[in-house]
């Protein structure tokens, strides 16, 4: 297993108070988050220590309910953290609210059911009060595929649409701190392959530190510079998996071996040492390897 | 639709009938709603009263009204007690909305402001309306206007708080999340989804304002003309005819102002599930 | 033709355009109908403007602001009441006087109809229900009972408005009425009134006073007395031709009411009974003898309130302007009730 | 088999009371404060307007002359004797108030649920619902005395009339206000338009339904004593009546002042009801769920 | 390509008028919708026929938007078709409603956000009106790893722990019709594991009528009898692939040639014929292999 600290190409680090410059981009030091819930109490983060380098693209993995979301809220300033630091780019999360440089997605669309597509993709804009280019909006609709919907309102549209949607909300600002929770978790996977590769064209063109969640090992190791993954809840980091492959990434890099070692070393992570690695060496997003685990 | 054919028979039908029902526009049912209201007064009115009793005949009161409206004095009143009562209403509208969003703004005022709206509807207007009357100018509609006003602030004030808290957590979460203060929350999410409960409020207030503003006249001093000195005439006149006709006046004159701020509401918050499309959940 | 019904607000500021008192407020007592006739045609014949007024505004009562408190806030200088109103208020200290009366006898009666219950004496009135309006009639009723030596429990009192619906459907024996209007209602209706009058069963006060503010008859005496000339004025003609002052009441003033103008011609005959006195004939109208001062006291004293004439009477103004003007007393015939 | 997400909820450390407790708690507090800040705010906007009306001080009367009306004694009778007269007639007119309530609120909630369930019984009826409303009681009190009486079936009338129409708007839009996707939910599960309203329409319509209580409180009052005043000689709505008779303003003004403060403290009682039923049922109770 | 209708253990086809018997399940001849947007109407389902047997499971797969939400929503009875008949188990929608016999899940949880965990699960039941039995419910919240979340209430929870509180309630009623509209997308590969067996063993035990919607090919296949796959906007059934594969299914069988036939298969139809199917015939999910026919 690599250390990640050690490598030369580092871009992230579990250890931010001890490598500042690893965390010039995301920076959370011993943040923990405890819900309460009724009498009891729910202990969602157990101390997060992560540092990601600015503009750089680091991808969440975990089990359900570790607190993946609950990070992510936590860096939008959603959420406020029970301990610990919280710095994006060298600000604190309120100060680039406030600088309208978020760009998020949620979980769930979370789309405004009075306004049309178009105006929800729009609404970052008018937020941030900057007068909303037709031409981008019809760009990023067009780029979603969402063409000719322009003027339906969220509840007239399929659930991946909407997610959709809602993707093309979060670019409308162009943002350099872009955070999305599972965006494409409700697509069709030829959908999700065609904004994969659209998000990194985006990402590269105009860079910004981002986080995504995911439950697609491929998919975070196809788009990352680096994959943090978690420990069942109390969520921590687990490991920090710096992915070292050239961009821009074309679809065939998913095919070399590289690749594949990725995505079953995090298959390992994820699932435990004894997990099978897929004995073809073959692209697995863990999903047949883990049933292995299971007792029926 | 060929899905309800293979059910039995007896079932279906019922069903079917249910649906045909519910599938009335609303102005065949309103229609019909009348006519059986409208039934029952007469019988009423037929058999314990006389068709000039304490419950008149409602050919009479038909006939009254059709002779009303030719009349200038009839549409004079009308106008002058509708005019103090939209006045009113307009100001306590607005009162009330300011009221709600002094609290959206600064939470910490809810109570204070909620209390003050209370004591709005809750101070006995029989015993301020000559007050108040005291302090507005003679042959002003003061009172009126005051009474009308005070009739609608308390329900905008609740109704607007209630609304200002239906937009769901996420929907603020998208605001914040792209840098909106409390401000653009406001504007982009919280009057919005506020919108619904507000018109409702809205709704419940038109008429209270005409009541009110009907009330009014019966404190004011040196007006001449309303519907509440009409009302205060054919009641010392024992006209009891005129009474009904004016009474019902007063019911459509708050069913209209009802109606039109219903549509209004349907035009601005179509998604509203208070509305057409929450036929088919409920 | 002067000024019209609908009154442009005013106050008693001096200075006016028509005459040097200026413009005044008067606060009616009731909505304009046929019991203000002196008013309309003292304003129609110029009577006010004679006397020296710009606009005098008649301001209409809703019923439930009293003229007291039109007079006290300053909105009206002279107020149209009753004793049984303005008393207690004298009483409890309001700086009120009451300079003259236009009923010499109160309008209160008890209704009650030949066809279900009719009570025609004091007697006939044990165990019966009477429908009575809470508030000023209220007290004038009980002062009624103490009157005539009954207490309150001897007959059942319920609340009413002015409506004889109840009364028609038998909900009580007796209404408290104005002898002026409901008994004939009731006789148009097809009913046989039967009239207990008030004041001719031990309550004989007054009604339709002029009640004004003490301070007024320091600083105003001249306005006052000018204004009381117009009003002999007006009243003078109206009680001579009653159809012209229910014209004036049904076309005019109360045209915003729809009134009906053969009840309104009706009701001006019969306010006629209480306006036109032996007494009247002899000192002129809204005058007051000292026994009839004397008995407006008792009959107060009756209804619960202790004042003394002085306290409340202020005669000395119509007595001036009679001696000034000893042609306005007139003549009447008295109709016979 | 194992649980695949980690074990259970870590035990809460000094877990106190429970959240539902302190959010009513903390919003009971609230209200507390709020009384007596917007009480002050009260008195002195009752003072400075009173003061610069002009209107006489005969009539208009300010908070130290209510002061003195129930405190010191006066030429019209004893501090003692005001206070156990208001008092008296507070009971009277709280208990017209309670029959108006409980009629209203119940008339109301049935009403609407109707309104729900048959929807062109709603086009049917609700502009009679209106018109009940609108036209004046005082105008149409003597038809109500001819047909109801006087006597507590017309006190629970005028009250239902009062307080019905805002809950029936109030409590039928909350019933609306279903989210489509839990009643598809309980449509699927083979429930009919009833199981909607019991299972998700009823929760849903909480917080409306509360609302107007809130409302439907001074409400009844209002009703109470505008019953009294048309129709019977009690309580403080024939008490107001009776001192303009008599001339009695500071009478007047400590009726006012009083039913002000009950239905105050009535409505604040009617928010402690509320915050513990919605605490109980989740500060999120009618809120929809996402988008 | 295998022609479906001749198999002689077929379970479903794609002209139930002409096959009774393959249709004694799921039944739809004819379906078309529309819906109305504004001015403009979307055609979302275009002639859909499609027959499956009693107490069999048929996964529907297609691009997002295709129209598999509607036909779930139809059969449901929650949506009524522009033309067409549906009838299922010889019931239609209305029918089967309330005879109490749908277990559904949607895309997104649907949890009511005044009830708990606990309470969601047991609604269908009170909506029955059959008592519910504590042991059941627990052993249901069990199965979907939310034990100590009984008394959560949705807003609580993290996104795939609401959706398995759905799945949940789903099995409450022991239905002889389910319906699940993407029941695992927001879940993580190991519990979607879990969940996929879970799913096998309950449905072995207590057979039921049941659609699946979903994007995973594999689970699909793992999980069907058949597998209907749609075209795009208007939607109609593309192919029906019945998979003949041995019950009960193990992990192991995920490793199988004739397991990754099917994959290859399925995503071919929805890919194209000249998608690359993976080399190494390999477990795919068609995502990697789809990106090879883009553009970046
Ligand atoms: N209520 C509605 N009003 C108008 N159009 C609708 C409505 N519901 C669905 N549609 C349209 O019907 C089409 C099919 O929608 P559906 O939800 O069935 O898709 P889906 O296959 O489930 O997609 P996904 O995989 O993204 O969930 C879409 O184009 C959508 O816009
Ligand atoms: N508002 C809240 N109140 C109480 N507990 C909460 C709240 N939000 C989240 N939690 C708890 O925090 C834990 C982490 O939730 P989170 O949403 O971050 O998980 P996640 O990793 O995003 O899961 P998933 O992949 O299922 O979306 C969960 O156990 C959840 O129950
Ligand atoms: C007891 C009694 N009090 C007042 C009125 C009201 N009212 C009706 S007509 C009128 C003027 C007299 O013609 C007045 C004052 C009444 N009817 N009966
Ligand atoms: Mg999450
Ligand atoms: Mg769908």
């Amino acid at each position: 297993m690599t250390s990640e600290t050690t490598l030369t190409s580092a871009v992230a680090t579990s250890d931010p108070a001890a490598n500042p410059d690893l965390a010039t981009g995301i920076n959370l030091q011993g943040l923990t988050k405890t819900f309460s819930l009724g009498r009891k109490s729910v202990q969602a983060l157990a101390e997060v220590n992560l540092g990601t380098k600015r503009d750089s693209f680091i991808s969440l993995l975990g089990p359900s309910g570790c607190g993946k979301s609950t990070i992510l809220r936590i860096i939008a300033g959603l959420e406020t953290p029970s301990t610990g630091e919280v710095l994006v780019n060298g600000m604190s999360a309120k100060e680039i609210q406030r600088a309208h440089e978020i760009g998020i997605a949620f979980q769930d669309s979370a789309l405004l059911p009075w306004r049309t597509i178009e105006h929800n993709i729009r609404l970052p804009l008018e937020v941030a009060g900057i007068k909303a280019d037709p031409k981008l909006i019809s760009d990023l609709i067009d780029l979603v595929g969402l063409s000719g919907f322009e003027k339906a309102k969220p509840a007239q549209l399929s659930g991946g649409m909407r997610q959709r949607a809602s993707i093309a909300r979060c670019l409308a600002v162009q943002p350099t701190l872009m955070l999305l929770d599972e965006p494409f978790g409700a697509l069709d996977d030829m959908t999700r392959q065609r904004m994969n590769l659209e998000l990194q064209r985006i990402w590269t063109e105009r860079p910004a530190t981002t986080l995504m969640v995911t439950h697609g090992i491929s998919e975070a190791v196809f788009l990352s510079d680096v994959v943090a993954v978690m420990s069942p809840r109390p969520g921590k980091i687990d490991q920090v998996v710096p992915i070292d492959l050239p961009r821009p990434r074309t679809p065939d890099l998913q095919r070399a071996p590289e690749f594949h070692a990725y995505v079953d070393q995090l298959s390992e992570i994820l699932f435990g040492s004894h997990g099978g690695v897929d004995p073809h060496g073959e692209v697995s997003d863990g999903e047949v390897d883990a049933a292995e685990e299971q007792s029926a | 639709m060929t899905v309800s054919a293979t059910s039995p028979g007896g079932l279906t039908e019922r069903r079917l009938s249910w649906r045909s029902l519910g599938s009335l526009p609303p102005w065949v049912s309103g229609l019909i709603g009348t006519v059986l209201i409208i039934a029952a007064w007469w019988l009423v009115s037929a058999i314990f009263f006389g068709p000039e009793g304490a419950v008149p005949s409602p050919i009479n009161v038909v006939q009254e009204l059709f002779s009303d409206f030719g009349s200038q004095i009839y549409w004079k009143a009308v106008a002058a007690t509708g005019g103090a009562a939209l006045i009113g209403y307009l100001w306590g509208t607005l009162i009330g909305l300011l009221m709600a969003v002094i609290v959206l703004l600064l939470p910490w005022t809810e109570g204070v402001v909620t209390q003050l709206a209370v004591v709005c509807s809750c101070i006995p207007l029989t015993a301020i309306g000559p007050i108040v009357t005291l302090m507005t100018p003679a042959g002003s509609r003061g009172t009126s206007i005051f009474l009308a006003g005070i009739s609608v602030i308390f329900t905008t004030v609740v109704g607007a708080i209630l609304g200002f808290r239906a937009a769901s957590q996420t929907q603020l979460d998208v605001i914040s999340a792209y840098g909106g203060g409390r401000f653009k929350q406001l504007t982009k999410v919280r009057l919005i989804a506020a919108l619904p409960a507000i018109l409702a409020a809205l709704k419940i207030g038109a008429p209270a304002a005409f009541l009110g503003a009907v009330l009014g006249e019966y404190f004011l001093s040196g007006v001449d003309s309303g519907v509440g000195i009409q009302l205060l005439a054919a009641q010392a006149d024992n006209a009891s005819v005129r009474l009904w006709a004016l009474a019902i006046t007063c019911g459509a004159i708050a069913g209209l102002a009802y109606l039109v701020i219903g549509l209004l509401g349907r035009l601005v918050a179509p998604w509203a599930s208070g509305d057409a499309d929450a036929q088919g959940v409920l | 033709g002067s000024s019209s019904s609908s009154s442009s607000p005013s106050a008693t500021g001096s200075g006016g355009a028509g005459g040097s008192f200026g413009d005044i407020g008067v606060q009616l007592s009731w909505i304009k109908n046929i019991e203000f006739a002196g008013e309309y045609f003292a304003t129609e014949k110029g009577y006010y403007k004679d006397a020296g007024f710009g606009t005098v505004n008649l301001l209409a009562g809703g019923g439930s602001t009293g003229a007291e408190e039109a007079v006290l806030s300053g909105k009206a200088l002279v107020g149209l009441s009753s004793p049984s109103i303005t008393a207690p208020q004298v009483a409890k200290g309001a700086d009120l006087k009451i300079i003259g009366s236009t009923y010499q006898k109160n309008p209160f009666c008890l209704l009650s109809l030949e066809e279900k219950t009719p009570i025609k004496t004091v007697a006939d009135l044990k165990g019966k229900k009477i429908g009575v309006q809470s508030g000023g009639n209220q007290t004038i009723f009980e002062g009624f009972l103490k009157a005539n030596g009954l207490s309150p429990s001897d007959v059942t009192m319920v609340t009413t408005l002015y409506d004889l619906a109840p009364l028609y459907a038998g909900k009580y024996d007796a209404h408290m009425s104005y002898i002026t209007n409901e008994p004939i209602l009731a006789k148009a209706k097809g009913y046989t009134p039967v009239v207990l009058g008030l004041a001719d069963n031990g309550l004989p006060f007054t009604a339709e006073t002029f009640t004004v503010t003490g301070a007024s008859i320091k600083s105003d005496r001249a306005k006052l007395k000018a204004f009381l000339k117009a009003e002999i004025q007006g009243w003078t003609d109206a009680v001579k031709d009653p159809a012209q002052s229910a014209k004036y009441a049904v076309d005019k003033f109360g045209a915003d009411q729809k009134l009906n103008l053969a009840e309104q011609t009706a009701e001006a005959t019969a306010q006629n009974g209480l306006v036109l006195t032996e007494d009247v004939n002899a000192n002129g109208l809204f005058t007051m003898t000292d026994d009839l001062v004397a008995n407006n006291i008792k009959a107060l004293k009756a209804m619960g309130t202790e004042v003394t004439a002085e306290q409340l009477f202020d005669l000395s103004l119509i007595k001036e302007v009679y001696k000034e003007n000893p042609d306005l007393i007139t003549k009447f015939t008295i109709p016979t009730s | 088999m194992a649980a695949v997400t980690s074990t259970s909820v870590p035990a809460a450390a000094g877990s106190t009371s429970t959240n539902e407790w302190r959010y009513f708690i903390t919003r009971s507090l609230k209200t507390l404060g709020a009384v007596l800040i917007s009480g002050v705010i009260l008195l002195i906007l009752w003072h400075v307007i009173v003061s610069r009306s002009g209107v006489s001080s005969f009539i208009a009367k300010k908070p130290v002359d209510v002061w003195n009306y129930l405190t010191q004694d006066g030429v019209d009778g004893t501090a003692a004797a005001h206070r156990s007269n208001l008092l008296s007639l507070l009971w009277v007119t709280l208990g017209h108030a309670a029959i108006g309530f409980v009629f209203g609120v119940l008339a109301s909630v049935v009403v609407s649920a109707i309104f729900v369930l048959v929807r062109p019984v709603e086009f049917m009826f609700m502009p009679i619902a209106m018109l009940l409303r609108t036209v004046p009681l005082l105008a149409m009190a003597p038809v109500i005395y001819v047909i109801f009486g006087n006597g507590l079936v017309t006190c629970a009338l005028i009250g239902t009339i009062v307080v019905f129409f805002p809950l029936l708007v109030n409590v039928t839009l909350g019933l609306r206000s279903v989210s489509k996707q839990s009643a598809d939910l309980v449509s699927v599960y083979g429930g009919n338009r009833f199981t909607v309203l019991r299972k998700v329409a009823v929760p849903t319509a909480l917080p409306y339904f509360f609302a107007a209580m809130r409302i439907a409180v001074p409400g009844a009052i209002t009703g109470a004593m505008l019953y009294e005043w048309l129709f019977t000689f009690e309580g403080m709505g024939a008490a107001v009546q009776s001192a303009k008779a008599q001339g009695d303003y500071a009478q007047i003004w400590a009726v006012t002042f009083t039913v002000t403060v009950v239905a105050i403290a009535l409505y604040m009682v009617a928010t402690f009801i509320e915050s513990a039923v919605l605490a109980k049922w989740g500060p999120d109770a009618g809120k929809a769920t996402g988008s």
